[in-house]
């Protein structure tokens, strides 16, 4: 059993929604799309589903063209960032629903209900109405519904966004427990680089309508193919310094020079930028081939265990993430660290040209 | 925002309206456009006239005075009631008991149906046996709806008001309450005043709405028929005698088939122009909005 | 500018009633300092945005008085307390263009286009609007739409407080790190009071000087974010605060000692006898736990049961006997298998009874 | 603003007077009525209701006027559904158009239609039947009926129907069992406003009718010519035809407000 | 069912199958290319070509009234010839 989507496009009126998207998940992983809004992930959920059929290219489900058939014929589930229920029915009437369609007798039903029930904590729930319920069951009673019928394929989009933080946080840790007992090929999309890095699974990141870069999870944090994969998988945000290559020289806005460490001497004569996380920008020399920067403190944020510092260095915006707390004042100058080993390095087509050792040697 | 999806077959779930409303709609008006270029002397005996009958309306003192008369009833009509309607609906209480007693008593003059409504006012406003009218002759005011022209259209309008009015409340009402109260706090967070509240939060948001009041009563202002002619049966004179009373006093009162369905083709283009143009401003609007907001 | 006293506040939306369970808010007094940056960290329905609406005076509390500097406000209009507040959802005047959003609060209050023409264009360049100023607000997208309510909330430069009602809700991750680091620039360069009501923890630490943690219509811990994360005074800020939470295990104490799951580990601090009845729990933040290969000594036996890497560092969930710990690691090269041996930092383990820190003394 | 509340006190009570007026010579005799000026009955009488309720041609009308009334209240509402459903849901050739077409004839003016009317429905021998009126007044109550539900349907999450297509329901059975009891409230608009449009409506009932159909407004019209002066039983009739418009008030009162902006807000 | 109420004329007819045809030909023109080639014209909002042949064949029998009413005299082909520009000025600039 697998879900495989090949050369997929979505064109509404003259716009791409989706354009050339080819895909395969595999069942037991979770897997998950990462894009802002508006990237094409409901679209590419809705094209999965057979809500939406695309304009190019293919659907196949275990091997078969499952391309224009219907919605209802192709077993799958899927659950809304709007918590999505049929309010005229309990709880209960709510996750047996696919089951009384399914023709399922009323024993098994009860049973089965019970059990998803009793997985996401609703058995004191089944009796009420889903508006009677706050915001947290009501997505339980989503997930519960899609999870009951044991669809081959389940479809979960930002479900997660809507709720609070901490329940976010409890639900984000027990979702792929439920879902490894399930066995079905789980679709999950989010906005935020965090929760895919936490969901762990594998991922897929999306940018206008593009699947940019597609592995685990992991990898593909620490091995971005482009820059814009690297940026859509960061939070904090990406620091990134645009250089030329000249004569053996590395110069930011043709003055300020970077030396040639690492790999970096390597690389032909051209346009790159350079690009390392928060977490690799320090405040104290940590290798004797760091490299020093002057920097401004705009602002310094602390959450109580780590601080981020947002740093002006000659017009650029970083942001450096240390862990303790430090306190500078605006417009205070530090000196910070930048250390060679961990830079990503992408040519001007914004590919990846070089990687930081510590990730190059795994 | 609801995206659309295109399905051809949706026509499938519209087809048993269109062909009801269309049996309804489009056998009548054909019959109409056929009777407007011919002339019939009793049973079904036809003969072409061409366009006789509408160079004769369009030149007839008589169509003409009955289409000013109703422009002008449905402008006074439209001036008094949506303002007045507005202003009510601003002053009703937003929640508690008097919420349903004002609804309930306000929708009760719209469920009436429209003889009566001309019964309740050709009684209320008489002289011998109404309150108004013996009320006001009482107070010395020479009043008296079946022979002063001015007296009659006080009577009617007033009538109309009474009957109509309610419409606009409900509707401004219900546009008011679908205004989130976080704007309000907002706006007493700028500072802004009753009049800058009601000018740039309630109005536009009122916006849909109240073009909706005011197509559905410029609509049937203009085809009023049943009151006035419960009241005043057009007069005294002619001067109450508006384009629909005219109408069927001309079909139905005459026999002449003819210009009355040539009147009735001017006057359904009349209403088609500017339902249109209604329609048109609406619809723009209400996609603008429709982007928006909470 | 004022510093604001809330003064024995209560609120209770059915009205006055002896029934402590009706109150949405429950007895509290609080100031804020005039200059401050506040946060009001809670989960939803807490009384967060109570709390918050009772200060800019579109709730009136049904007990207590509300303070601003020496005068009593308590039953003064929201349009005389001279704030500003931003609203979860945007806030928009369809009608009018982005200028004259930013206009508005200033017109109404008289000032005059040469004050300000200047003050809005500066303030809609630092927010990002100065290419749409002169559309009307209603094309915009959500993102802009929120960044003109906050440009509203901005406008003012003698107000007494500006108060955030969970501003970031609709504003997409990469945005929300601009516009927090903008606003807190913004409260270093101008001191406006700033009252910002979350439940996002990341955005209440961030922001804040002060943070006040509430639940459950109570507030159970005031302090800066370094307190509330080395020492949450109750479970729930323990929990509530840092990501995951404060692991929680319940526990015997006797003097030194606390026994966790039959083991026994020996603390930094004495603490007192306490009575039987009691509930007495440790709470040890992930990054206070440490792993070390199975067997060290001085470790406990743990198993390890996953490992999530999130690529800055690696959550590790451990179990002790029945109790499941959350580790934070940044390297885990030194355990093989699925066995480690887990060290407690005990400087930074705390113990609690009845849900509330108590303190030790130094041995 | 303390005095706000005295601004919908005065139009209520300038909405009520006139029909206290009504009821006031409903309990009157026609003596008393011509004879001495009074603002309650001095002589309470019952008789002219007992004229009504003792007379088939009076009390026919009503159950005329309630027949096709309901019959046209449930046409519009069966017919309107799947329509509505299509229009806030897909776009399709000519959509737009359509509904613009559908709203015009709401717009119609029955003084237009009523001779075709009265020859079209002779000639399909309708004429002086229920289901003739109940047609005719399909006319405007159909587009009315679709504007109403397209409006509420629209403020139901396409989701919710997209949810229950992916948990298996065929569309029928969603309409059924899940999309009709979400909109439950709008239909009860629906119909309260197609009772009160059919039920107002004269001119057209009137022109399809002669004897075994005539409505309860025609027989008033007809009784004032013959009888000229008999304003006690006009005034009963009057107040008996307020009552049924009076109780489908009270039973969609909440959804009243909502109902009037014809599911838009 | 006797139809001989209607009155059917030959001219009458054949407007109405003109009008007819015209509404088959939008029908099917919109279903090969559906869309019906929105465009902002002098009335400043969007319209399509169904919009387009409403404005003109509302325009056009505001025109033959108008015509009528002004010069009943004169042959009515002169306001046809007019509707006609009328009709080509709708679909270029509207």
């Amino acid at each position: 059993m697998q879900l495989e989507l090949r050369n997929v496009s979505k064109k509404v009126g003259k716009s791409f929604h989706i354009s050339n998207v080819s895909l395969l998940f595999e069942p037991g992983a979770l897997n998950i799309l990462l894009g802002p809004t508006l990237s094409g992930k409901t679209t590419l959920m809705r094209l999965m589903a057979g809500l939406d059929q695309p304009t190019a290219g293919t659907v196949h489900f275990s091997g078969k063209d499952v391309t224009g058939v219907k919605v209802q014929k192709r077993n799958a589930a899927m659950v809304y960032q709007q918590f999505i229920n049929y309010p005229n029915l309990t709880v209960f009437e709510n996750i047996a629903s696919p089951l009384r369609i399914a023709k399922i007798g009323k024993t098994e039903i009860k049973e089965r209900v019970d059990k998803v029930a009793s997985l996401l904590k609703l058995e004191n729930m089944l009796g009420r109405n889903p508006n009677e319920l706050s915001g947290g069951q009501q997505q339980r009673t989503a997930i519960a519904r899609a999870l009951v019928k044991g669809a081959d394929l389940v479809l979960l989009d930002e479900p997660l966004a809507n709720l609070d933080y901490k329940l976010r946080e409890e639900l984000r840790e027990e979702l792929p427990r439920i879902f490894a007992e399930t066995g079905a090929i789980f679709v999950y999309a989010t906005t935020e680089p965090s929760e895919a890095l936490l969901l762990g699974g594998r991922t897929a990141t999306l940018h206008e309508g593009q699947v940019t870069q597609f592995g685990s999870t992991i990898d593909v944090f620490t091995k971005p193919n482009n820059l814009i994969t690297a940026r859509t998988l960061s939070d904090p945000p990406l620091n990134t310094l645009p250089v030329v290559k000249l004569n053996g020289r590395m110069l930011y806005k043709s003055h300020v020079e970077i030396p040639l460490i690492g790999k970096l001497p390597q690389l032909p004569d051209d346009n790159y930028t350079i690009a390392f996380r928060p977490h690799n920008l320090y405040l104290n020399r940590r290798k004797n081939t760091d490299i020093r920067v002057k920097a401004k403190v705009a602002i310094t944020e602390i959450t109580g265990s780590e601080s981020y510092i947002h740093t002006d260095v000659a017009g650029v915006r970083w942001v450096l993430l240390a862990s303790g707390v430090h306190k500078f004042g605006i417009n205070e100058t530090i000196d910070i660290f930048l250390d060679p080993d961990t830079f990503y390095v992408f040519d001007r087509n914004e590919s990846l040209v070089v990687m930081p050792e510590t990730v190059a040697g795994v | 925002m609801i995206e659309k999806q295109v399905n051809q077959k949706a026509w499938f779930m519209v087809l048993p309206v269109f062909l009801l409303v269309a049996f309804s709609a489009i056998i009548p008006l054909m019959t109409v456009v056929n009777y407007a270029f011919q002339d019939t002397f009793g049973s079904n005996q036809f003969y072409w006239v061409g366009l006789d009958w509408f160079k004769e309306i369009i030149h007839s003192e008589r169509f003409h005075d009955a289409f000013f008369r109703q422009v002008a009833f449905s402008a006074i009509i439209l001036t008094i009631e949506i303002p007045l309607g507005v202003a009510i609906a601003l002053a009703m209480p937003k929640k508690g008991w008097g919420v349903p007693v004002c609804l309930i008593s306000m929708a009760l003059p719209l469920l009436i149906p429209w003889n009566v409504v001309g019964t309740i006012w050709q009684i209320f406003a008489r002289v011998d046996i109404g309150l108004l009218g013996h009320t006001l002759t009482q107070l010395g005011i020479n009043y008296n709806y079946t022979q002063d022209p001015v007296a009659a259209w006080i009577t009617i309008i007033v009538m109309d008001v009474w009957h109509w009015t309610s419409l606009v409340v409900l509707l401004s009402y219900a546009g008011l309450s679908s205004i989130p109260d976080v704007y309000y706090q907002a706006a007493k967070i700028d500072g802004a005043s009753k009049i800058s509240i009601f000018r740039y939060i309630q109005l536009p948001k009122m916006q849909r709405v109240l073009l909706i009041a005011v197509l559905l009563r410029f609509m049937d202002s203009f085809m009023i028929y049943t009151e006035p002619f419960v009241i005043t049966g057009g007069g005294p004179g002619n001067s109450t005698t508006f384009m629909s009373i005219d109408l069927v006093k001309m079909a139905i009162g005459q026999f002449d088939l003819g210009p009355a369905a040539a009147m009735s083709l001017l006057y359904f283009l009349v209403i088609l122009l500017l339902s249109w143009v209604f329609y048109t401003v609406m619809s723009n609007i209400g996609e603008e909005s429709s982007n928006g907001g909470v | 500018m004022a510093n604001i006293t809330l003064k024995d506040i209560a609120h209770s939306y059915t009205g006055a009633s002896d029934n402590p369970a009706d109150y949405a808010l429950k007895k509290l007094n609080l100031t804020w300092r005039d200059g401050g940056a506040y946060a009001l960290l809670g989960p939803s329905g807490c009384g967060k945005t109570t709390l918050l609406n009772i200060i800019s005076g579109l709730i009136t509390p049904t007990k207590g008085e509300v303070h601003f500097n020496q005068e009593d406000v308590t039953q003064l209009p929201t349009e005389h307390r001279n704030i500003a507040q931003i609203f979860q959802f945007p806030v928009v005047y369809d009608t009018m263009t982005v200028f004259q959003n930013l206009a508005f609060p200033l017109k109404n209050r008289g000032r005059t286009k040469e004050e300000i023409e200047p003050r809005v264009i500066e303030l809609a360049a630092m927010l990002g609007l100065s290419d749409n100023l002169y559309t009307k607000a209603q094309h915009l997208t959500a993102d802009a739409k929120q960044k003109i309510s906050l440009g509203r909330g901005l406008i003012r430069q003698s107000v007494n407080a500006i108060l955030f009602d969970e501003p970031l809700t609709v504003i997409d991750p990469q945005l929300k790190w601009e516009i927090r680091s903008q606003l807190k620039f913004l409260h270093k360069q101008f001191g406006f009071t700033m009252i910002y009501v979350t439940h996002d923890q990341t955005e209440a630490l961030t922001f804040a000087d002060e943070v006040i943690v509430m639940y459950e219509g109570e507030i159970v811990q005031v302090g800066t974010p370094e307190a509330l994360f080395m020492r949450p005074e109750h479970t729930f800020v323990g929990y509530f605060i840092g990501s995951p939470g404060m692991n929680i295990a319940p526990c015997e104490l006797q003097g030194d000692t606390i026994i966790v799951e039959g083991y026994e580990i020996e603390l930094a601090n004495n603490y007192p006898v306490q009575n039987d009845a009691v509930k007495i729990e440790i709470g040890i933040r992930p990054e206070h736990l440490d792993l070390s290969a199975a067997d060290t000594p001085g470790g406990l036996p743990v198993t390890i049961t996953k490992v999530d890497d999130i690529g800055r560092y690696k959550i590790v969930r451990v179990k002790l006997r029945n109790k499941e710990f959350n580790v934070i690691m940044n390297e885990l090269s030194a355990v093989t298998g699925d066995k480690a041996s887990l060290h407690f930092d005990t400087s930074h383990t705390h113990i609690y009874v009845n849900d509330h820190l108590i303190l030790g003394e130094p041995k | 603003m303390r005095w706000k509340w005295t601004i919908p006190a005065i139009y209520i009570i300038f909405i009520l007077v006139p029909i206290y007026w009504l009821v006031n010579m409903s309990l009157k005799t026609n003596a008393e009525i011509l004879s001495v000026f009074s603002l309650w009955p001095q002589d309470l009488t019952f008789a002219n209701y007992m004229v009504i309720f003792t007379d088939p041609s009076w009390y026919s009308g009503y159950i005329n006027s309630m027949i096709y009334v309901s019959i046209n209240v449930v046409i519009s509402v069966c017919f309107a559904l799947p329509a509505a459903y299509a229009f806030s849901r897909y776009t399709f050739v000519g959509d737009k158009h359509l509904f613009f077409w559908l709203l015009t004839n709401r717009m119609a003016p029955p003084a237009v239609f009523a001779l075709p009317f009265f020859q079209l429905y002779s000639s399909i021998g309708l004429f002086d039947t229920h289901i003739a009126v109940a047609l005719a007044h399909c006319l405007f109550n159909l587009p009315l009926a679709v504007w109403i539900l397209e409006g509420f349907m629209s403020g139901i999450p396409k989701e919710i129907d997209e949810t229950a297509f992916v948990d298996g329901y065929s569309w029928p059975r969603f309409f059924v069992k899940i999309f009709i009891p979400n909109i439950a409230s709008g239909i009860g608009v629906t119909a309260f406003f197609c009772f009160m449009f059919s039920w107002v409506e004269l001119l057209l009932a009137r022109t399809l009718t002669a004897v075994n159909a005539k409505p309860i407004s025609a027989i008033m019209t007809r009784t004032v010519s013959a009888s000229g002066l008999d304003w006690g039983v006009l005034s009963a009739a009057g107040v008996l035809t307020i009552v049924p418009g009076a109780l489908v008030i009270w039973f969609v009162r909440n959804h009243i407000a909502k109902g009037f902006a014809l599911g838009r807000v | 069912m006797n139809l001989s109420w209607m009155a059917w004329t030959l001219p009458t007819a054949i407007f109405f199958i003109t009008i007819f045809c015209i509404l088959v030909t939008m029908t099917i023109w919109e279903y090969k290319s559906p869309g019906g080639d929105p465009r902002v014209g002098v009335l400043r909002f969007e319209t399509t070509r169904g919009d387009r042949v409403f404005v003109s064949l509302l325009g056009s029998a505001f025109i033959h009234i108008i015509w009528l009413a002004l010069f009943p005299s004169i042959s009515l082909w002169c306001a046809f010839a007019i509707a006609l520009i009328y009709v080509c000025a709708v679909f270029k600039w509207v």
